[in-house]
């Protein structure tokens, strides 16, 4: 194979982690993502632990999913101890992740993708020119900043939330003070759509793939049983390993996932391809507006699905935060000590999957499959594809195609750290 | 202190009243004109502590200690002492408008852990941030029983004369109230109907209470002796089977009615401007309250630290003649590895070897 | 200070789940942080870097690979001041908790025999490469110390950091103490205070996200003795002890000490 | 500034000169920017004040100029750590916060009609100098002086100029100097401890009052030395130092002795007597 040129980041700028690429440009093309990031190894540090214990060390796997590594250690030790919380803790838990979604996007979309599309090095660079842009992202940001905080103690790693309930639940007055900044958010994520709206998506990459999305319990949620592809075809979360295979590949120290051998994408543009008819609201109304930049075959629409989804959840929650009334109720204890357990969830990423087997309260086995590590492989296809219709069409300066090859990666919103947390097959 | 001379002069012609128990809530109701009501209530399986009350009824009569003792309300736990102007070199103090505010049920000790603090931050130099609080503060004492924990009858603080506004001692069918300053006669006068005389059944139900208390102490005597003899054993090695025990928490200086050691540190605002100069409770368990500049540590080991505490508490308090320990038994309550600060001190006093203490908390 | 001399800044990750880098980019005056200081290096936020000289360094994450210590290494040569920001880059954080001999095993049992492309070490706290200026403690740190630490330096100064524990704010705070009322295994005297003891105000034991106390002053084997009194077992001790202080030297020992007489 | 009688506000005071005395300590003159104050504010010597750096923290030093110049002090300075590193870097014009005076002072009044021995170690000379410009000062008040300052080398010896140039007055007023170092190999005087000098005194031990001031570890030997030959235990002051948020006896952190003896040295100090020092361990 002749070489006629490479190109080599070691340190891809804006995304959650540590990442490098390397495209190689010739007769043929290739295009590896490196992850250098130090694997982990949280499958065995949570090894003799306490239920409770491993599901605060996983938080650790990674900041921005904190919250959905929390709750989905929580559910699946819940469902290994077979506990059953209270339709409260349900609703509670719902808003602590949807918050969630709503910072993990406004972070994702403000801090990292718009400078790409506005051609600025970073958010600070673009703030000076577009000031309510940025006024619209920090309100988003601090919006579901807040949510995590009320309900979670704080907006990263929430220790509020544990086995069978909340350490403390929220007052009348954290409701009030949600519903008190949900009105400008809503509009500031509507706001953020029409934004996402005008760009358009950088071609050469489009390709039919395959969407994995969560088979939720009620509504567009974030909880679940099972998982749904675009094929058409559906499984039981208890039968993952059978569908979704993963690998180690030695440029990377966070694995490979495959689905029915090949390639897939998970992630907000997943969830609204495969979901969409369970939205309500506005959200529901946005995207009819603009049914076509919903593509299933660019990853770039990946960014305008993570804006209707912030609409979506701060809608949600106002709706929950307005209706709930408090009770004062006690975390459900725990009887049995021991048991197999699965949890799929949502995570803001992508689909997230716990397997986790407990022996007198301690970890005995535990498997954690990221949406990072699922849609590695896809990122990959698709990085390669960008730079060889680049190249194909006669752009030569490898900063040029670098640029584009990073921006493909962003579209993605990888968590390298949640990918080398490093799985045990 | 204008106040203090008041009480001087009132304290020889007492006032006794009786509160029957239906008056009670009424009474409380009451006394939320005077302030906010700050009492003690239960805020979780075993521990008591003193909040902002809305509804009367959440009030704690029973309680012996709470998580805080009163002087969070005097020298908060956290507080700004200076708005401060980098550029011009100004500080300025924070206009903070001090509303009158009623601390109910407030044992014996406890009102005397406050005269001691008193005699520290109004002694020479006035400290003006506990000053404005103590004279915006009505005490209403209340009488208790001891646990087992208890020894204020061994300090000499178990009954006070002096230092409340009411106190209200336990009767069978409601309380005999004791007016202790004019600010008390005028709380009695304005809430005359709830009130009645005090009978002779009410006078020996007193007196029996009284005989009763003081039977249920676990401990009688007196630590008189007790300076010299930590003196005399500061080598024995008690202190450092103790100690090697001691976390360094902090927690039974925190909740001392009477250990008053704040740290003081200036926190600047981003731009470089301004900043705040706050002061927060400090504790001597802790390494850096004996440490100076160039890494000399005037109480170096956790031994020092610990024993520093006992010889503090301990010592003489000049202006009431006893020492700046109450006997309220807190640091022993909520000392989390369970050291026993009277055990200690009763093996210091007796030489003997420990009692098996059994550290329980109820 | 006046405006051209502000100061310069790097904010680097090096192994971690990046969450004080994102808590530092998610300070409430984020904006007037970054016209303070000249940001040189921040490659969460920013495209445009490369590692320049800079009066402070902040730097996350632990070091778990040879490049980690490599960029460790040139980000200490370039960097008047270096600070550690987080309990990765400070204790190891809790990927620390593999050890040696067992590291070897865990890491042959996962990438089995596939031979990698990079070198992966046991992860180990920064100053066990080069030296440390200042520590800004927490998982993720707090958001006024974040802002008390950058302002201290704005001012060409620097933080007093803290050497008390949790306990002592969660007594100013008045929350129930768990350990004392339930027996749970509450860390909070063992661990640096700065969160306003977050978890026993939500009613759950603290379980030491912060790390030990700096100093010396930490008593693992104190408090090894209490939880054995509340009928703790010496490997249930340890093993909550060890999520956040398996890289302080002494922890081992001092817990075993307590359990000398017993076996 | 505040004009309430918060006893924790600060007068402003303008720093007029700073002069580099060894390495890391330097001399500042302060003014009172307040003329009522300047006019008004007095000290005795020993006393310190509180001094701030704005945003940075408080701390307290002794105030080493005679107190009969009205409305200046001088405050002598060593870098040390935050507060400090930040003093060094005042320029003349420059403005500080400043309350006080605090402490007990030494006791001047009852050294009247003695002789007089200063014995420094370190930069034990900060405070002893205000003592020593007061008796210059007052110099009819009292019998022989005699100043002993030590320290490592030469170019650490504090004030050394300063003392070195008032050799002329001191030998016509019946004050000796005595400068010693203890590990200088080029330096051309004297060498040793201080306490190795207190034999060249020019003071008579049966009516001498005796000012100590150095590192703890200096005293025991300055102690006994100064008993063997014959000083009277009961006139032998030291200053001491410990952390001090407030200076006034409320922050707790200055307080130190035993259970029958408790002081606060910001108060109660920081300058005692030889026997409150030796009942009570720990206070150096
Ligand atoms: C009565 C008295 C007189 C003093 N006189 C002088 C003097 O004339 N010249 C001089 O150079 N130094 C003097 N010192 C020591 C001086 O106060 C300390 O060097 C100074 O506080 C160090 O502060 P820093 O912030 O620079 O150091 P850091 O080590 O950063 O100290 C942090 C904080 O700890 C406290 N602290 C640390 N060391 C001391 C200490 N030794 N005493 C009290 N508080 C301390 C202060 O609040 C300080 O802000 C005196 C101390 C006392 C108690
Ligand atoms: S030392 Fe303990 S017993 Fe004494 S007053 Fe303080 S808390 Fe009460
Ligand atoms: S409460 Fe107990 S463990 Fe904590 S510092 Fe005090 S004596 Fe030590
Ligand atoms: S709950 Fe934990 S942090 Fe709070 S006082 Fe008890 S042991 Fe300390």
């Amino acid at each position: 194979m002749k070489i006629e040129r490479e190109i080599r980041n070691d340190h891809i700028a804006r995304i959650e982690g540590k990442a490098g690429v390397v495209v190689e440009l010739g007769d043929e093309i290739t295009a590896k993502i490196n992850v250098t990031e130090g694997p982990r190894f949280f499958e065995m540090i949570t090894r003799g632990k306490t239920y409770e214990d491993a599901a605060t060390i996983c938080s650790r796997i990674c900041s921005f999913c904190s919250v959905p590594h929390k709750l989905t250690a929580v559910a699946v030790a819940e469902d290994a101890l077979g506990v059953e919380v209270s339709e409260q803790t349900t609703i509670l838990r719902d808003m602590l992740y949807f918050g969630n979604m709503v910072e993990s996007h406004a972070l994702h979309l403000y801090l990292f993708v718009a400078p790409d599309y506005l051609g600025y090095p970073s958010a600070f660079a673009m703030a000076e020119k577009y000031p309510q842009l940025m006024k619209h992202g920090l309100e988003l940001k601090s919006y579901g900043a807040m949510v995590q905080s009320i309900l979670g103690s704080r907006e990263i790693h929430p220790e509020n939330a544990v086995v069978g309930g909340f350490g403390k639940l929220p007052e009348k007055s954290d409701m009030e003070r949600i519903l008190k900044s949900g009105t400008e958010a809503l509009q500031a994520a509507v706001a953020t759509v029409d934004f996402f709206a005008e760009y358009e998506y950088p071609t050469h990459i489009d390709l039919p793939r395959n969407h994995l999305a969560i088979r939720p319990h009620r509504g567009y949620s974030v909880y679940g049983d099972g998982i749904s592809a675009s094929d058409g075809f559906s499984f039981d979360i208890e039968k993952y390993r059978e569908f979704i295979q993963e690998e180690v590949v030695p440029h990377s120290f966070a694995k490979h996932s495959r689905y029915r051998e090949s390639p897939f994408m998970v992630g907000a543009l997943s969830r609204l391809i495969n979901n969409s008819p369970l939205l309500d609201g506005t959200a529901k109304e946005l995207l009819s507006t603009y049914r076509s930049l919903l593509r299933e075959d660019n990853c770039f629409a990946n960014n305008f699905a993570q804006a209707i989804e912030m609409v979506y959840f701060i809608e949600k929650i106002n709706e929950m935060a307005e209706r709930l009334t408090v009770k004062k109720e006690e975390r459900v204890q725990p009887e049995a000590s021991e048991g197999k357990g699965y949890a799929v969830t949502e995570a803001p990423r992508g689909l997230l999957i716990y397997e986790m087997e407990l022996e007198n309260g301690r970890v005995a086995s535990l498997n954690v499959i990221t949406p990072t590590a699922m849609f590695l492989p896809m990122m990959e296809v698709d990085v390669r594809n960008m730079a060889k219709g680049m190249w194909e069409s006669g752009y030569k300066d490898p900063d040029l195609i670098g640029n584009k090859v990073e921006m493909t990666i962003r579209a993605y919103d990888p968590c390298i750290s949640c990918s080398v947390h490093v799985v045990r097959l | 202190m204008q106040k203090l001379i008041y009480i001087f002069w009132y304290i020889r012609k007492m006032r006794y009243v009786k509160i029957a128990n239906e008056q009670i809530h009424d009474f409380l109701n009451q006394l939320k004109q005077y302030g906010k009501l700050y009492a003690p209530v239960k805020v979780s399986d075993k521990f008591y502590d003193r909040k902002e009350i809305d509804d009367v009824c959440d009030i704690a009569f029973d309680y012996v200690r709470t998580l805080l003792p009163a002087k969070k309300y005097f020298i908060h736990p956290k507080e700004k002492m200076f708005d401060i102007d980098i550029e011009n070199g100004t500080y300025d103090e924070p206009e903070e408008k001090i509303e009158p505010f009623v601390l109910f049920g407030v044992h014996a000790c406890e009102i005397v852990g406050l005269r001691i603090l008193d005699g520290v931050y109004l002694r020479d130099y006035v400290d003006t941030y506990y000053k404005r609080r103590r004279e915006a503060g009505i005490i209403i004492g209340l009488s208790c029983l001891p646990d087992d924990h208890c020894f204020c009858n061994l300090r000499r603080s178990d009954f006070v004369d002096i230092g409340f506004d009411l106190f209200l001692h336990e009767l069978p069918d409601g309380y005999l109230v004791r007016v202790g300053s004019p600010t008390g006669h005028k709380i009695v006068d304005e809430c005359a109907e709830l009130f009645s005389n005090v009978t002779q059944e009410d006078i020996a139900a007193f007196r029996e209470f009284e005989e009763k208390r003081q039977q249920m102490f676990s401990h009688h005597g007196s630590f008189d002796n007790m300076r010299y003899l930590l003196e005399l054993t500061a080598r024995d090695e008690l202190w450092d089977e103790e100690s090697e025990k001691c976390l360094g928490c902090g927690n039974c200086t925190n909740t001392c009615p009477t250990c008053r050691c704040y740290d003081v540190q200036d926190i600047p605002d981003i731009d470089g401007k301004t900043a705040e100069r706050i002061r927060f409770w400090d504790s001597c368990q802790f390494r850096s309250h004996g440490l100076v500049a160039g890494g000399h540590n005037f109480r170096e080991t956790k031994k020092d630290r610990f024993f520093n505490r006992y010889v503090c508490k301990n010592s003489y308090f000049y202006g009431l003649g006893t020492s700046y320990c109450v006997g309220c038994g807190n640091c022993t309550y909520f000392c989390p590895a369970g050291i026993d600060y009277l055990g200690n001190l009763l093996r210091v006093r007796s030489a003997s070897e420990p009692e098996e203490v059994v550290h329980e908390h109820n | 200070m006046s405006d051209t001399m502000k100061p310069k800044v790097g904010i680097h990750g090096l192994t971690s789940c990046y969450g004080c880098q994102l808590r530092m980019a998610s300070v409430q005056e984020i904006l007037r942080v970054a016209q303070r200081f000249d940001i040189e290096y921040w490659s969460m936020l920013s495209s445009d870097g490369t590692i320049r000289h800079v009066d402070i360094a902040f730097v996350e994450g632990s070091v778990t690979t040879m490049a980690d210590e490599e960029e460790l290494k040139a980000i200490r040569e370039n960097a008047d001041v270096l600070v550690a920001v987080g309990s990765c880059a400070i204790h190891g954080g809790v990927q620390g908790m593999i050890f040696g001999e067992e590291y070897r095993k865990v890491f042959g049992e996962i990438y089995g025999n596939c031979t990698m492309d990079f070198e992966a070490k046991i992860a180990e706290p920064i100053h066990k490469f080069v030296k440390v200026d200042h520590n800004l403690p927490g998982c993720p740190p707090e958001e006024d110390e974040i802002m008390y630490y950058l302002a201290t330096f704005a001012m060409g100064s620097y933080p007093e950091e803290k050497d008390y524990p949790v306990c002592a704010e969660c007594r100013r705070n008045g929350y129930p103490c768990v350990l004392i009322e339930r027996g749970e295994p509450c860390l909070g005297p063992l661990v640096v205070a700065g969160c306003g003891a977050r978890c026993p105000g939500h009613n759950i034991a603290c379980f030491g996200c912060r790390g030990p106390v700096p100093h010396g002053v930490a008593w693992f084997d104190s408090l090894a003795r209490t939880f054995r009194e509340k009928g703790m077992e010496k490997e249930e001790i340890k093993a909550r002890m060890e999520i956040f202080g398996r890289q302080y030297e002494k922890m081992n020992e001092m817990i075993e000490k307590v359990f000398e007489h017993e076996d | 500034m505040n004009t309430t009688e918060n006893i924790y506000s600060l007068y402003k005071c303008r720093v007029l000169r700073v002069y580099d005395l060894i390495e890391d300590v330097k001399l500042l003159l302060f003014r009172f920017e307040n003329p009522d104050i300047a006019e008004s504010w007095t000290c005795k010597p020993g006393q310190f004040v509180q001094l701030s750096m704005p945003a940075l923290g408080e701390v307290p030093i002794s105030i080493c100029s005679s107190p009969m110049r009205r409305g200046f002090f001088e405050l002598c300075i060593k870098k040390t750590g935050r507060v400090t590193d930040k003093i060094h870097e005042l320029k003349p014009g420059d403005f500080v916060g400043v309350r006080g005076p605090y402490g007990n002072g030494f006791p001047v009044d009852e050294f009247e009609g003695s002789d007089l021995l200063l014995i420094a170690a370190g930069i034990g000379m900060a405070p002893l100098r205000s003592v020593f410009m007061y008796a210059v000062d007052n110099r009819w008040k009292f019998g022989n002086i005699t100043v002993i300052n030590s320290a490592k080398f030469g170019n650490t010896l504090l004030f050394r100029k300063e003392l070195e140039a008032m050799r002329d007055v001191a030998e016509a007023e019946n004050i000796r100097i005595i400068q010693t170092v203890t590990r200088d190999p080029d330096w051309p005087g004297r060498v040793g401890r201080a306490q190795e000098h207190i034999k060249h005194a020019n003071t008579d031990p049966e009516k001498t009052y005796v000012c100590v001031c150095g590192p703890p570890q200096v005293y025991e030997d300055v102690f006994n030395t100064l008993i063997k030959n014959n000083y009277d235990p009961r006139k032998i002051y030291v200053t001491l130092e410990r952390r001090m948020k407030c200076g006034v006896g409320k922050c707790g952190h200055c307080i130190a002795g035993t259970s029958t003896f408790l002081k606060y040295i910001c108060i109660d100090g920081p300058v005692f007597g030889y026997y409150d020092i030796i009942s009570t361990p720990g206070l150096i």
